[in-house]
């Protein structure tokens, strides 16, 4: 008995636009001109990134953001040198979890080095034209 | 009052189910739970259903709209958790313990093979603000980040994730449900994907589903004389963003875990539990997962194993199914699979090297990114 | 009745234009999926190439299911085997769109509706039947504002057989059939 | 059905309600809005994230916020933090079914206060437009290719109760006008519109008829959220706590080309559940003030016959004899309903579960309804004209 197998189809839109809240907006506008910030929660006085509008320890609103001194920490790193599908990158990448003193959490990025290492000091590295994303931060580089 | 495993069925865990759509794969797994329970009549004698699945994973908005036909729940009480299939058992205890159900069906599936664009769908549950726009080509990567930091605290090496994916093929291969056991090749001799995780480490997919039918004890025995006990179950999501988190140490599975002792009375678990199945889709996370679930000291879950306390015959063991290493990930379903094989390792279903059966322990975690274990607690 | 309304002062920060930084995540290519068709709508779609509309039936319960399934939903059973709907039936339900699938306005209305198919053999009341959503040609408007077109009577016009894909759209439209 | 009204170990009840504005566009994110009505709702009943043992999460399709696994996502925003955190989920139902669940994490004894929390945030999914993430819920084989909106089943369904009961479209339009009106006592309403008329109904942009353009409630961003508490728990934070008398629902067969869409058997089937539970056998007279979910006015009728507050063919005729009004015998959505107040899909039906709270404890202000309220109702529906779920509150 003749079946037709399978059907193709998709689940998708044009595109998705997300906005950052009150406090992420101002996050994402301090990237744009090239400051790194942490929000502050008054309550608990905890620096934290990336900065939402309530802290996760406590729950209270936040609205405060601060300057972070753009020198951080690989806590953590991996080198990529697959996707998915098992293909090898044309140029492996070192995506790491960047701590910045005094600051609770931090930032997932991308890392050009060649010895990567858990403790290596990083700056970031600027895109010349920025558009308020994360991505204005190119890549961290060792400090 | 005690809640019981009345039946279990499953279906595929296949790479590829082929010839049988979602829905005629969650009718499969259903007839066979329903035998299993003997032959319990859904339309008669169940009060509730729930389905554990997510939209994106089946490519259909407000997917929980196939649940009830396939079960045998139309124009009945059925309804969805979008979670682990454990999830949904811990939602049966709860509606059972209230007293306004006694027999309450949860069924879960998954069909990887359908999803074209497994990395995009994935990717698309990472934050939209601070990690989406970094578009990864591999999502394993942010379990990459978790295994080093994992590695580098408590000095595990290369070699303990040798010896986990050793122990996974080679108790796969007696695992009939085992697609991918293959004891014969090294991890050693597969390429490094996301460093440290060499593609041996990273579990692959497979289409299932899975229907488990749990009742109280007031009416279990009208369905099986061999019930198994879930004496506890417990769940906990740590924190919604990655950044925040404990990039070495899955308090997600300490806190699911504690809070199942507690409702199994279970005060020493590495002396009391008998067997335990856990998530290993990733190698490390079983070391991980070993030591969250208080089976081992941390940190020291790879000395044990190489050992041989976890292994099939030893002390402990864990995963003598082989776990997702062997078995594959199918999706929600993965909290079912390892739940339905304990309970077939206790009623004696299938033959296993292990001394006691008759107290075992089921994990499950639902993947990157996401930081929610599941543990529950089965007496015989 | 005392105190103030409730709730007191529902926040949230409205915007009408994106005026400030976001990310806009184009999706075109990240869902994309390969529906496994399985047993019975395998069938149903390979039968659509062929000019016709299969179901299954169930002979404990006397339903017949279109779309078809390998299951009675009502029995909880195996299906006893197929059958074959004729291409022609009864509107139980139709509608006038004027709008497309993103919101934007059509050209011309298309009237779309739930059609009963005829089964040889077998009766249906309006409380169970075999039936397909589709789209409904030679109505007026005023047929479909007026609800003379409940009750009407419909055929299939099926696209030419070289046409055919093995889809639902093989089928173009069920046509009113004359007075 | 064995679920039977016994008296339960463990009552259950809610003791605070909070919600954030509805509008179409919010610049919170999803977790931020799951957070100012979490944060609203602890404010309310005077307690802090620490006092919450268990949180159950609603939100409707993950193609609207753009989250794939939404509910690890929101988890944060409300309050999931090292705790069991669960997501449930039926579609359209989901805003009324969240304190169901709720419910049995409290009558299990294993939580004793759980925050419940409803969130969708459909801006998201702006290019080409959010209604065209609806796209994705059919059938992906037998509908989808059809290239469907989704008001053509809402369409067809109002097009089929208006041809079995003979219902008037001038009729439908009463609710319209009733709900976007009541709306104006409403702090977070999106759609006031205190001078509508039917008039302005029936003329208004034709998309599928039967349905014109303010028969529909908006798309909109919001999220709501409660604390439910144990009895001991409840009396403890309030004096005048609200009980979980009843719950139920329903999901009819998926299939919904194979059944009549005149009559929703599948919310008389959820009803019956929640009304054996709570011990109430005439809801006409039992029920003081009820929610019926309105995201289209014929629904708000529709529903009404399907509770047993009216019979077959009888809902058009009581809104027309003024009953549902909030000074009437009968008042059917004082709190302006999702035609009024928005339509943020699972939040919409936790508004309706927050309103009855508010009308039982006589602090709806503006909305407040007329006669004494000792019991109310809240009602959802979802999914392919398939998910009923009920809820019965009171003193």
């Amino acid at each position: 008995m003749r079946r037709v197998k399978y059907f193709p189809e998709v689940m998708e839109i044009e595109a998705y636009v997300y906005t950052a809240g009150p406090v992420g907006t101002k996050w994402l506008e301090a990237l744009k001109s090239g400051r790194l910030t942490a929000a502050y929660c008054p309550r608990c006085g905890r620096l934290y990134m990336p900065p939402k509008m309530y802290c996760p320890h406590d729950f209270q609103e936040v609205t405060e953001l601060r300057e972070v001194a753009p020198l951080g920490v690989v806590e953590t790193y991996t080198v990529i040198h697959r996707d998915f599908y098992g293909e090898p990158l044309k140029e492996p990448r070192v995506l790491a979890f960047i701590k910045f003193p005094g600051v609770e959490g931090g930032l997932i990025h991308y890392v050009k080095t060649d010895r990567p290492r858990v403790g290596m000091k990083v700056r970031p590295r600027w895109r010349a034209e920025r558009r308020g994303l994360v991505t204005d931060i190119e890549y961290f580089e060792e400090a | 009052m005690r809640v019981g495993i009345a039946g279990v069925g499953w279906f595929g865990f296949q790479p590829e189910v082929v010839d049988y759509s979602f829905r005629e794969m969650m009718f499969k797994a259903a007839q066979r739970a329903y035998e299993d329970a003997g032959g319990l009549d859904p339309r008669r004698d169940v009060d509730a259903f729930i389905s554990c699945q997510e939209d994106f994973w089946e490519g259909i908005s407000i997917a929980d709209e196939f649940a009830p036909d396939p079960v045998g729940g139309a124009m009945k009480a059925v309804y969805t958790v979008t979670g682990d299939g454990l999830q949904c058992v811990g939602q049966a205890y709860m509606m059972i313990k209230s007293g306004l159900f006694d027999v309450v069906v949860v069924e879960s599936h998954g069909k990887p093979s359908d999803v074209v664009t497994l990395n995009e769908v994935m990717f698309t549950a990472t934050d939209p603000v601070s990690l989406r726009p970094l578009g990864l080509e591999n999502v394993h990567a942010l379990a990459a980040l978790e295994a080093r930091a994992y590695m580098a605290r408590y000095g595990v090496e290369e070699e303990h994730l040798e010896a986990v994916v050793e122990k996974a093929h080679k108790a796969g291969v007696k695992n009939p449900r085992a697609a991918y056991a293959s004891p014969g090749r090294s991890r050693a001799s597969t390429p490094t994907v996301v460093d440290p995780l060499k593609e041996a480490d990273i579990a692959k997919f497979v289409d299932a589903a899975a229907v488990v039918v749990l009742a109280s004890d007031r009416v279990v025995r009208d369905f099986t004389d061999a019930p198994v006990w879930v004496d506890g179950v417990w769940w906990s999501t740590e924190i919604s963003t990655l950044e925040y988190h404990d990039w070495a140490f899955p308090h997600h599975a300490r806190e699911a875990a504690d809070g199942a002792y507690i409702q199994a009375k279970i005060a020493d678990p590495a002396k009391e539990v008998g067997f335990a199945e856990v998530d290993n889709r990733y190698s490390f996370k079983e070391l991980q997962h070993i030591e969250a679930l208080r089976l081992a000291p941390r940190g020291q879950a790879k000395e044990l194993l190489a050992d041989g306390a976890f292994c099939p015959g030893g002390r402990l063991p864990v995963n003598l199914s082989g776990g997702a290493l062997a078995e594959g990930v199918p999706f929600e379903v993965h909290g079912l699979a390892r739940l339905s094989y304990a309970v077939a390792v206790m009623r004696g279903d299938f033959k296993a090297e292990v001394d006691r059966r008759d107290v075992a322990v089921v994990h499950s975690w639902r993947g990157v990114p996401t930081t929610t274990s599941v543990v529950a607690v089965l007496r015989l | 009745m005392t105190g103030p309304t409730k709730p007191i002062n529902p926040r949230g920060t409205k915007y009408d234009r994106v005026e400030f930084p976001v990310f806009e995540f184009p999706v075109i290519g990240k869902a994309r999926y390969n529906y496994t068709t399985g047993e019975a709508l395998g069938r149903f779609l390979a039968g659509l190439k062929e000019g016709k509309i299969l179901g299954t039936y169930c002979n404990k319960c006397g339903r017949v299911f279109v779309p078809p399934r390998m299951y009675c939903s009502y029995c909880f059973r195996e299906v006893d085997g197929w059958v074959e709907a004729r291409d022609e039936g009864v509107v139980i339900t139709a509608v006038m769109s004027y709008i497309s699938a993103t919101r934007a306005r059509l050209e011309r209305p298309v009237a779309v509706g739930v059609i009963k198919l005829d089964v040889p053999g077998y009766q249906f009341d309006d409380h169970f039947f075999p039936g397909l959503m589709h789209y409904i040609c030679g109505a007026s408007e005023d047929d479909v504002k007026s609800m003379r077109i409940f009750g009407a009577r419909v055929k299939a016009r099926w696209k030419p057989p070289e046409q055919r894909t093995g889809s639902i759209t093989d089928i173009e439209c069920f046509e009113v059939a004359g007075p | 059905m064995t679920s039977r009204n016994i008296n339960f170990k463990h009552r259950v009840a809610v003791v605070s309600a909070g919600m954030t504005l509805f509008r179409s566009k919010m610049l919170e994110t999803p977790q931020e809005l799951a957070w100012l009505a979490a944060r609203q709702a602890l404010d309310e009943a005077g307690l802090t994230l620490k006092d919450i043992d268990c949180v159950v999460i609603g939100s409707a399709p993950d193609a609207f916020d753009g989250v794939h696994m939404k509910g690890e996502y929101l988890a944060e925003g409300a309050g999931g933090i090292h705790k069991p955190t669960i997501r449930v989920y039926v579609g359209g139902a989901t805003g009324v079914f969240v304190p169901i669940a709720a419910w049995w994490h409290v009558a299990s004894g294993l939580c004793k206060k759980v925050l419940v929390v409803a969130e969708e945030k459909m801006s998201h999914a702006a290019k080409p437009h959010p209604q065209y993430v609806f796209r994705y819920i059919w059938d992906p084989i037998v509908e989808k290719p059809l290239n469907p909106n989704l008001i053509w089943i809402f369409a067809m369904e109002m097009h089929r109760y208006m041809y079995k009961c003979g219902v008037k479209k001038e009729d439908i339009a009463l609710v319209s006008v009733k709900n976007k009106r009541n709306a104006c006592g409403h702090p977070s309403a999106q759609l006031c519109m205190p001078n509508i008329t039917v008039d302005d109904v029936l003329k208004s942009e034709v998309l599928v008829w039967p349905v014109q353009l303010l028969d529909i409630s908006p798309t909109s961003d919001g999220a709501v959220a409660l604390v439910l508490a144990s009895e001991e728990e409840a009396r403890r934070i309030t004096d005048t706590p609200v009980w979980i008398k009843g719950v139920g629902w329903t999901l009819d067969t998926t299939h919904w080309t194979n059944r009549d869409l005149a009559y929703p058997e599948y919310v008389r089937r959820a009803a019956e559940m929640a009304y054996r539970m709570a011990g109430i056998d005439n809801p006409r007279k039992q029920i003081d003030v009820a929610e019926p979910y309105d995201p289209f006015d014929y629904k708000e009728l529709h529903h009404m016959e399907g509770l047993g507050l009216a019979r077959k063919c009888e809902a058009p005729v009581l809104t027309r004899e003024g009953v549902t009004q909030r000074d009437g015998d009968l008042p059917i959505n004082p709190s302006g309903g999702l035609l009024g107040v928005g339509n943020p899909i699972a939040a919409a039906g936790l508004m309706k579960v927050a309103e009855i709270f508010w009308q039982v404890r006589g602090e709806a202000g503006a909305r407040q309804v007329k006669k004494p309220v000792y019991t109310g109702l809240a009602q959802a529906w979802g999914d392919l004209m398939q998910a009923g779920t009920v809820i019965v509150m009171g003193i």
